[in-house]
């Protein structure tokens, strides 16, 4: 594709994720949010295509959109929450809360200059980011972190469990 | 044999604590007789011209430079007997008073000795400061746990008003140990080296951070509003540990770690320190005048003369110096005698209120007549101890300069003034039915108000043989300031 | 061709989503719509991080992603179980609720 | 290395337990392995070496720190022990707490961001569901749910802060960033430093540094009393030795850092120790002193990054020394009646003398009052920060724990003043040993200071 | 010469002896036994003063001894030693006589009082006290014997101290002298700084070296102390008040011994006085001044004791106008022969009031003279004495120190005159109301009195023939003596001699000056006779005094009044100012301010917590805002 061709597509992406992502915060209905919050995922994941992360792509999508979102529509489900439960907030606190969030956009852009500095690459190779090469990365330099997460999941599931466990049946 | 004194009072306690005999009293006061038997056997053997003696110096955390250097020199040494002499004395003063608890009190009381020990021979700045701190925690509880009433808030403020000063006074050392050349060292010459090498700007600025400290430990004008409350709730031993050797900590330490010290700094600010100390003398007579309660008005009476030790201190004169130890002596035992009757009458009468005393004279003759004597020894009449004291300061005042030393001298006259009336309103006149069946003293407190007596007389007639034990430390003390003070100009 | 998409408009996009997640933690006090404001913060870095490894060439950044996904899985699996113990409790999920312990 | 396969090993023997039925010997068997753990470190001690590709660095800094947390958990599994025979889920509640110590070495051992992030994680995620552990209780369960709302919320800026540094440096591995900060000191883009700021920002917040302290007092009032202890004494302490491993190497680099750091420090110093001094929950008291002290720990890095970890291990040790004896004894009083406001203390000394003599001894050294371990932690770090020219901050953390004073005593006065107002509590023998052997470790620190000060080299 | 030395020693040692072994078996020993070893160890010094004063008539200069180093500071050290010359060995000779006469009559006068022994141990301590301080060699051992007197006058002022009036006459003495005593310890403390040493026989010899203005500042300052001890201006009210305590203490502390301590003070510092002219004026203004104040106040007393008081003061203030005139020599004189009538008079009175049963007020005696004989015969001859009668001491003595008022100026002289006018009138109003005339005692009082037992007698006779003889100790040569005296203290005074110019009268002016004081005096003896014999006029009672300027002199100036109004209340009230707002609000405030601040700071902290996630949230975004906007800080 051509340059002006990717540039479109990622304004495209990028606008569509901002987008929905603030229809996340602002819309009343919490399954809506979620949808949203999905489709923002989708939007990402087409960047992560963008920069050559195919294998990241599709992690993320079942990740994200596959795992993560469905667990939060299951709650929203089994609490019922979906319909305008939300008690109102007042106007001062939101007003407050935009200029909190806008102060630290302003911040944030304002201090992400500098990339010029960034080391000078050699030419671009797509392989760093194929299965293999990951997995190498992975399995070579992270294979501590990568055993050590199944403690965390293995804690988070124990948790989890005893959590949600009720204790009448202990007692 | 330093070491002895220091861990002896401190090994007893831990025995009185921990295996709580029945007669921890006994014990206590056993012990403490043989620490002063051992301080008597230390003066004996204690060589009049040489400085530090039975010196011990091993290295305790040297990461922080702190070595557990301690040694005895002339001035040591007689704030040693003062302490040892007055311990015994304070466990008698008891008398057959029940306490909850005795073994964690006479414990305590031991500990605190230790402590006091500590701090007059400790000869490294931080071990210093550790007695110093630790001489604090016995007495905060002594008074917090059989003072009188709402002593929760005052002994707090209490322990709260002095550490701050000696935080302060940490900074201080910290700042002059940093300045020690090469490898960081608090022992006692190298941070007299520190100190001398600092610009007169440094130097006076660790004289305040340090004369806070000992101003409020004395405590001077205007940093000694702890005092009277505390005075007022401890209990009797605790105010005697307190007026009678604490009160003695800050003094020395003016002495030991301040002028030799920060010589530039003392002498920028010594001048104010005199000042505050003259008004602290007059203030706390005028105040002590109008006191109604017995023991708050013997408090204030402290604070005025402490104040005369020390403007006389900071005359930085032998004769000032020299008064200055004499005083200190003197005024440990006088107020010990002064708080023991106060004891005893508040014992028996079940008051300290004046107004409601009276006419004691008629029925306690013997107490009255020790109450005389003990008071001429507050007073500073001549030939008691107090006159030798007063006598040299007020002179060290007025060389330095005529007009203070006026001033100072005017507690000679408001001293008479309070105590007269004291005496009068307590001891004169017709009994009344607080003091008809006032009982006369009792053999036990003959034998503590006893030698009291005969030590402030005997110190009055006699005083040269202490006077020689410290003379040379000072002396030389000064010498080793006004060499510095001259380099530094 | 990753090259002619300048790194900057990554950072920028992902610190736009960073902070979108954070109003939404502010603006909301409906407690899984916080919860998803989180995830999208963490996608956020993500997204950046993603975006630093490419133009780096190194694989480091990507598997670091995989981490964080795993993460929040796990992250997200005992939230929810606490959001539910919650909810079984209070039976609500509105944070400003849970005030009992304050001062 | 070793200490930790065995930490991990027993959590998973721990939840192999509950299939095998042997809960009684629990407790026993996880004290013994810890010592093993202990010995392990031990053996270690002195040599540096890195693991797995640079994933873990185990020099005598992470040793020590190690060992320390390994030790505080010891005590705390001895202290809590009725936590876990009370409730239900021994098994679990070992494994997580188990896991959560694993995070903690691995936070004071990571040489790789990886590993900083997932012990983080580890160690957060377990404790979510500890703090929540009383969940017939509404307050646990709030402190959980704040504790994981904010915490994850941090974790967002942390994350942030770790992609930046990685886009600017390329490297996930502490030791390649430092290299890399010294090979161009110049050519650091901004946006490095802001990365920086932001883990800060996320590691702030699990010190509980102020502004980023809020959850702390809740969470540490509405957790069961055990919890709280382990909070505030190894996760405090792996926290800690976390943002020293990270900011040790940035601290060369940037001065936005100090700056922030110094506002920081002085929120920290001044607001913790004003607000407890009203607290009336000894409890909530306590996780405010907690709080406080983060304030002088920070001087004391403030002052001299490099050298200070030695000042901030021996005061940590002090700490942790100090606070798990007050919370035995708030234990005990906890559990007797079910709150712990100050009246509970009353006259005490006449009640419990063992309790009231080491409650005063941890008040003391957490006073800092000599020649109380905690002295000599406060007096280090002052001395540090003198030296460095921070007199002001000192002369500031010198009012602020003259405030600290005032509290603590409050205890103190409760304890000796006050009238008992309720019968003597029964102690068991363990209870008591356990407090004499706190009060003797706390002389130990006293008197071999030496020891202690040197360790982290 | 070594027993000259320990004779020295001894006569300081007995009384302390009698003191101590008296007091410390207080309770125990009898009350004859108390009295005798007390006198006896008086009798014993008296002797012994006696021998050195042998010796020293016997060409010895001075009698001079060491015993140990006291203080010792840096340059500065004193020594206790003592130094027996002419002047001190004279007053010893009057301390132990007197003393010795006035324990005798204790024994009669105190009998049967409960405090009996206490009585005579504190007299005994007393006198040791004034032994050190005439025999001290050095400022500072007269200092001791300065303060210690005015304890004993303190403790037997208070003897009666059931009585709080009483007490506070003790407690006035002591104060005052107290503020005296200050004074004084700081001219010596002056005398060190200048002089380097306190030995009187290192100080004098350098006396010339130092400059005037400082010598006139020390001098000043050991005047103060005079002023106290001596009871001038202003610091005089403390005597009168003195005669709470028995009269034998009135007799021998505050009116033969302790108050011309002074005297002696001055006299023996003559050197530094000769040198500074201003501090002479001053006393000569002083002394003056307390003459004649002292004498109008005595006019209209109705004590007994307190006439006396006054006349003691009046008679001081003469001694002080006699050396300020630098008739050194006078004034000791003056001071002796004082001794000898004052004594006596005090005696005479005490013996009355015992006789009265403690009555003092002259308004309700009269007509003792059949009485009480003895008594009356002595009185009147003391009377006589003291108003200067020829060939009574009192003549020769105030004739010397009126004659060198004369020389010095005409106004001086007259004034003392008119001072010593006064004081003849009032004592023969007090001899007259109270022996002459028709007794207006009561009846059943008038039933018991009898004269006083032979213990009181005997001293009051022998003090009455010291009285009549003590004068001629000094004759001037105007009336063909040699005044053996002068010459006896010449070397004393020696070194001030050149310093001050002396001037001469001529015989014959001398004689006239005699004869017209003499012939005024006896004026004024008749004008008392027809007032109060004649004419019976017996004074008024407080009530109804009738002119303003009596009862101002009843009220004695209203002097005490002023004293409380200007010293005493504001000093309270400064000490109630310090003590309620300085104190409690001032300083004590602020350090509890701080911590109540601290505790509202918490209180208002604590608020920050609001347990609501929002909220903490919201402070942590913004928190991290201000963090990353440190990064546009570089």
């Amino acid at each position: 594709m051509t340059t002006a061709v990717t540039l479109n597509v990622f304004y495209f992406l990028s606008f569509v994720a901002i987008f929905s992502a603030l229809m996340v915060v602002f819309s009343k209905n919490p399954v809506h949010s979620v949808l949203y919050l999905i489709i923002t995922f989708f939007c990402i994941g087409g960047h992560y295509l963008l920069l050559n992360a195919e294998f990241l792509f599709i992690v993320h999508i079942i990740v994200y959109a596959g795992a993560i979102m469905v667990l939060f529509l299951y709650v929203i489900m089994m609490l019922n929450l979906n319909k305008e439960s939300e008690p109102h907030k007042s106007t001062l606190l939101k007003v407050a809360a935009t200029i909190c969030s806008g102060l630290l956009i302003i911040v944030l852009v304002g201090s992400l200059k500098g990339t010029e500095l960034m080391m000078t690459q050699q030419p671009a190779d797509i392989s760093i980011s194929t299965v293999k090469s990951l997995g190498k990365v992975m399995f070579n330099d992270f294979l501590l972190p990568f055993e050590i997460t199944s403690v965390l999941l293995l804690a988070a599931m124990v948790g989890a469990i005893m959590v949600g466990k009720s204790e009448t049946a202990e007692r | 044999m330093t070491v002895f004194l220091i861990f002896f009072p401190l090994l007893v306690s831990l025995f009185i604590f921990l295996v709580r005999p029945a007669q921890a009293k006994t014990i206590a006061f056993a012990a403490s007789v043989v620490e002063l038997l051992a301080t008597l056997y230390i003066t004996t053997q204690f060589s009049k011209n040489e400085l530090f003696q039975f010196v011990l110096d091993v290295p305790w955390i040297q990461s922080l430079g702190l070595n557990f250097a301690v040694g005895i020199d002339g001035i040591s040494l007689v704030l040693v007997l003062l302490t040892t002499l007055l311990v015994p004395g304070i466990i008698l003063s008891t008398r057959n008073k029940q306490f909850a608890k005795p073994h964690t009190f006479y414990g305590l009381v031991l500990m605190m000795e230790m402590a006091l020990v500590g701090v007059f021979v400790a000869l490294d700045g931080l071990l210093f400061y550790l007695f110093w701190e630790i001489a604090l925690i016995p007495i905060y509880f002594i008074c917090l746990i059989w003072g009188g009433e709402d002593r929760g808030r005052i002994t707090l403020k209490f322990f709260i008003y002095t550490l701050a000063g000696s935080l302060f006074m940490l900074i201080g050392l910290v700042y002059l140990y940093l300045a020690t050349p090469g490898e960081h060292t608090f022992a006692l010459a190298a941070l007299y080296e520190a100190g001398q090498a600092l610009s007169p700007g440094e130097q006076g600025f660790v004289f305040w951070l340090m004369f806070v400290a000992f101003a409020i430990k004395m405590p001077v004008f205007p940093f000694h509003t702890w005092q009277p409350d505390t005075y007022t709730v401890a209990p009797t031993q605790g105010t005697m540990l307190l007026s009678g050797i604490m009160l003695k900590m800050g003094i020395y330490g003016v002495i030991r770690w301040l002028i030799p010290m920060v010589p530039a700094g003392v002498a920028a600010w010594g001048p104010t320190a005199i000042i505050i100390s003259v008004i602290g003398i007059v203030y706390g007579s005028c105040i002590a005048i109008v006191q109604k309660d017995f023991k708050r008005l013997i408090a204030y009476s402290s604070v005025a003369h402490v104040g005369l030790i020390a403007a006389g201190t900071f005359t930085l004169s032998v004769v000032g110096l020299q008064g200055a130890m004499i005083q200190m002596v003197s005024h440990g035992i006088v107020v010990f005698g002064m708080f023991y009757i106060v004891d005893v009458v508040a014992e028996r009468t079940k008051t300290r209120t004046l107004d409601s005393l009276g006419g004691i004279r008629n029925v306690a003759p013997i107490f009255a007549t020790v109450f005389v004597i003990v008071m001429l020894g507050s007073v500073a009449l001549p030939l008691t101890s107090g006159f030798v004291g007063e006598f040299l300061l007020i002179n060290s005042i007025f060389q330095y300069q005529y007009v203070l030393g006026a001033i100072a001298g005017l507690t000679i006259i408001l001293g008479a003034v309070y105590m007269l009336r004291t005496f009068q309103k307590s001891m004169s006149g017709e009994v009344n039915n607080v003091t008809a069946g006032f009982a006369d003293l009792t053999t036990e407190e003959k034998w503590v108000l006893y030698p009291v007596v005969v030590l402030i007389i005997l110190i009055g007639i006699y005083p040269a043989p202490l006077l020689e034990l410290s003379e040379p430390a000072v002396t030389n003390l000064l010498k080793v300031y006004s060499n510095l003070s001259a380099s530094v100009k | 061709m990753i090259n002619n998409i300048p790194i900057d408009y990554y950072i920028w996009l992902a610190a736009a989503l960073f902070t979108i997640g954070v109003l939404g933690v502010l603006y909301r006090r409906n407690a899984i719509i916080i919860f998803m404001c989180i995830e999208l913060m963490l996608n956020a870095v993500n997204l950046v991080m993603v975006a630093f490894s490419s133009y780096l060439n190194d694989g480091a950044g990507q598997v670091f992603v995989f981490f964080i996904m795993a993460v929040a899985a796990a992250e997200v699996g005992v939230g929810l179980a606490i959001l539910v113990l919650m909810h079984r409790n209070t039976k609500t999920v509105d944070i400003n609720v849970l005030n009992r312990l304050k001062w | 290395m070793n200490a930790l396969f065995v930490i991990c090993g027993l959590g998973i023997a721990a939840l192999v337990a509950e299939i095998v039925n042997l809960k009684k010997w629990l407790t026993a068997f996880v004290i013994v392995g810890l010592v093993a753990a202990m010995a392990t470190i031990f053996i270690d001690f002195g040599t540096s070496t890195m693991h797995f590709s640079e994933m873990l660095q185990f020099d005598n800094f992470s040793l020590a720190f190690s060992g320390l947390i390994v030790v505080t958990t010891i005590f705390w599994f001895w202290l809590a022990n009725d936590y876990f025979r009370l409730q239900p889920h021994i098994t679990d509640r070992t494994a997580l707490v188990l896991f959560t110590v694993a995070g903690a070495v691995i936070m004071a051992s990571f040489n790789n961001m990886a590993m900083l992030f997932l012990g983080i994680e580890i160690l957060s995620i377990s404790l979510y569901v500890l703090a929540g552990s009383r969940k017939e209780s509404l307050f646990s369960t709030e402190a959980a749910f704040k504790y994981f709302l904010m915490g994850s919320f941090a974790t967002g800026f942390l994350l942030m802060g770790i992609a930046l540094i990685y886009g600017a440096t390329g490297a996930f591995h502490l030791t390649k960033i430092a290299e890399f900060i010294d090979a161009n000191p110049a050519g650091l883009p901004t946006f490095f430093y802001a990365g920086i700021l932001l883990m800060f920002i996320g590691l702030a917040f699990k010190i509980s540094a102020v502004p980023f302290h809020f959850w702390a007092p809740d969470v540490y009032e509405g957790a069961p009393t055990s919890i709280t202890a382990f909070m505030s004494t190894v996760v405090k302490i792996a926290a800690l030795a976390a943002f020293y491993r990270v900011f040790f190497i940035f601290s060369s680099v940037d001065h936005t850092l100090t700056r922030v750091i110094q506002g920081t420090t002085i929120l920290t110093l001044v607001i913790p120790n004003i607000t407890a001094v009203y607290q009336q929950n000894v409890k909530r008291m306590l996780a405010y002193s907690s709080v406080g002290h983060v304030g002088y720990i920070l001087l004391g890095f403030l002052a001299n990054a490099t050298e200070s970890a030695n000042a901030i291990f021996y005061y940590l040790c002090a700490y942790a020394c100090a606070s798990l004896t007050a919370f035995a004894v708030l234990h005990v009083i906890g559990s007797y009646n079910r709150s712990t406001t100050v009246e509970y203390f009353n006259g005490l000394f006449k009640r419990n003398p063992i309790l009231a003599v080491a409650m005063t001894f941890a008040l003391l050294s957490l006073a800092a009052i000599p020649p109380l371990p905690g002295f000599f932690g406060k007096y280090m770090i002052f001395a540090m920060a003198i030296e460095q020219g921070y007199t002001g901050l000192v002369i500031l953390a010198i009012i602020t724990s003259l405030i600290g004073v005032y509290y603590y005593f409050r205890i103190i006065i409760a304890m000796y003043f006050q009238e008992p107002s309720a019968e003597p509590l029964s102690l068991g023998t363990s209870t008591r040993v356990l407090l004499i052997a706190l009060i003797a470790i706390s002389l130990i620190l006293t008197i071999c200071a030496d020891r202690f000060v040197g360790l982290v080299g | 010469m070594v027993g000259a030395q320990l004779v020295a020693l001894l006569i300081p040692l007995f009384p302390l002896l009698g003191f101590l072994i008296v007091a410390l078996n207080v309770k125990k020993v009898s009350h004859g036994f108390a009295s005798t070893v007390a006198c006896g160890s008086v009798l014993i010094s008296f002797i012994l003063s006696v021998f050195a004063f042998v010796q020293l008539l016997g060409g010895t200069p001075s009698i001079e001894v060491t015993l140990f180093r006291w203080i010792s500071a840096g340059g500065f050290s004193a020594t206790m030693s003592f130094l027996i010359d002419p002047l001190s060995s004279l007053m010893l000779l009057i301390i132990t006589g007197v003393g010795f006469l006035i324990h005798v009559y204790s024994v009669g006068y105190m009998h049967g009082d409960e405090g009996y022994n206490r009585f005579f141990s504190y007299l005994n301590l007393f006198v040791f006290f004034m032994l050190l301080l005439v025999m001290g060699a050095n400022y500072l051992v007269m200092f001791i014997g300065w303060e210690g007197v005015g304890l004993c006058s303190y403790l037997l002022i208070g003897f009666w101290f059931k009585n709080q009036a009483y007490n506070d006459a003790a407690n006035k003495a002591f104060i005052m002298n107290r503020i005296g005593d200050l004074g004084m310890l700081l001219g010596i403390i002056l005398i060190i700084v200048n002089f380097g040493s306190i030995q009187y026989t290192e100080v004098f010899p350098k006396a010339s070296s130092v400059d005037a203005g400082t010598v006139t500042l020390i001098t000043m300052l050991l005047f103060v102390g005079a002023m106290g001890k001596s009871a001038q201006i202003p610091l005089y009210t403390w005597l009168p008040d003195a005669m709470a305590g028995p009269t034998p203490v009135s007799a021998l502390i505050h009116a033969a011994t302790m108050v011309t301590a002074g005297v002696y003070m001055v006299a023996r510092n003559n050197v530094l006085y000769a040198m500074s002219s201003a501090t002479l004026e001053m006393i000569v203004i002083i002394g003056l001044a307390t003459a004649l104040f002292a004498a109008t106040i005595a006019l209209t007393q109705n004590d007994i004791k307190k006439v006396l008081a006054y006349s003691t003061v009046s008679q001081l203030g003469l001694m002080f106008l006699a050396l300020g005139l630098g008739a050194f020599t006078s004034g000791i004189f003056h001071m002796a022969t004082h001794a000898f009538f004052k004594a006596l008079l005090f005696l005479g009175a005490g013996s009355v009031i015992h006789a009265m049963h403690h009555e003092q007020d002259i308004r309700k005696m009269g007509g003792l003279k059949k009485y009480l004989p003895v008594t009356y015969a002595t009185f009147l001859i003391g009377v006589l004495a003291i108003s200067g009668i020829p060939p009574f001491a009192g003549f020769f003595s105030k004739d010397e120190i009126l004659a060198s008022a004369f020389a010095h100026s005409k106004v001086v002289w007259a004034v003392a005159v008119i001072a010593s006018l006064l004081t003849s009138f009032y004592m023969f109003r007090l001899l007259f109301l109270t022996f002459f005339g028709n007794t207006r005692a009561s009846h059943d009082t008038i039933h018991h009195i009898h004269e006083s037992p032979k213990s009181i007698t005997t001293p009051l006779i022998v003090l009455a023939g010291l009285s009549v003889v003590g004068g001629f100790m000094g004759v001037p040569e105007a009336l063909g003596g040699s005044h053996w005296l002068s010459n006896f203290l010449a070397p004393v005074f020696e070194p001030s001699k050149g310093l001050i110019e002396a001037h001469h009268l001529s015989h014959s002016t001398e004689y006239m000056l005699m004869a017209v004081i003499v012939l005024l005096t006896l004026g004024f003896i008749g004008f008392a006779y027809s007032r109060y014999v004649s004419k019976a006029h017996v004074p008024a009672a407080e009530g109804q005094i009738s002119s303003g300027l009596q009862r101002t002199l009843y009220n004695k100036y209203y002097v005490d009044e002023i004293y409380d109004a200007i010293v005493v209340k504001p000093l309270y009230w400064i000490s109630s100012v310090f003590d309620k707002v300085v104190e409690t609000l001032g300083i004590d405030g602020l350090v509890n301010a701080s911590g109540k601040a601290v505790v509202e700071g918490s209180k208002t902290a604590r608020k920050l917590q609001t347990g609501s996630i929002g909220f903490y949230i919201f402070m942590m975004v913004i928190g991290i805002v201000l963090v990353l906007s440190a990064v546009f800080m570089k």
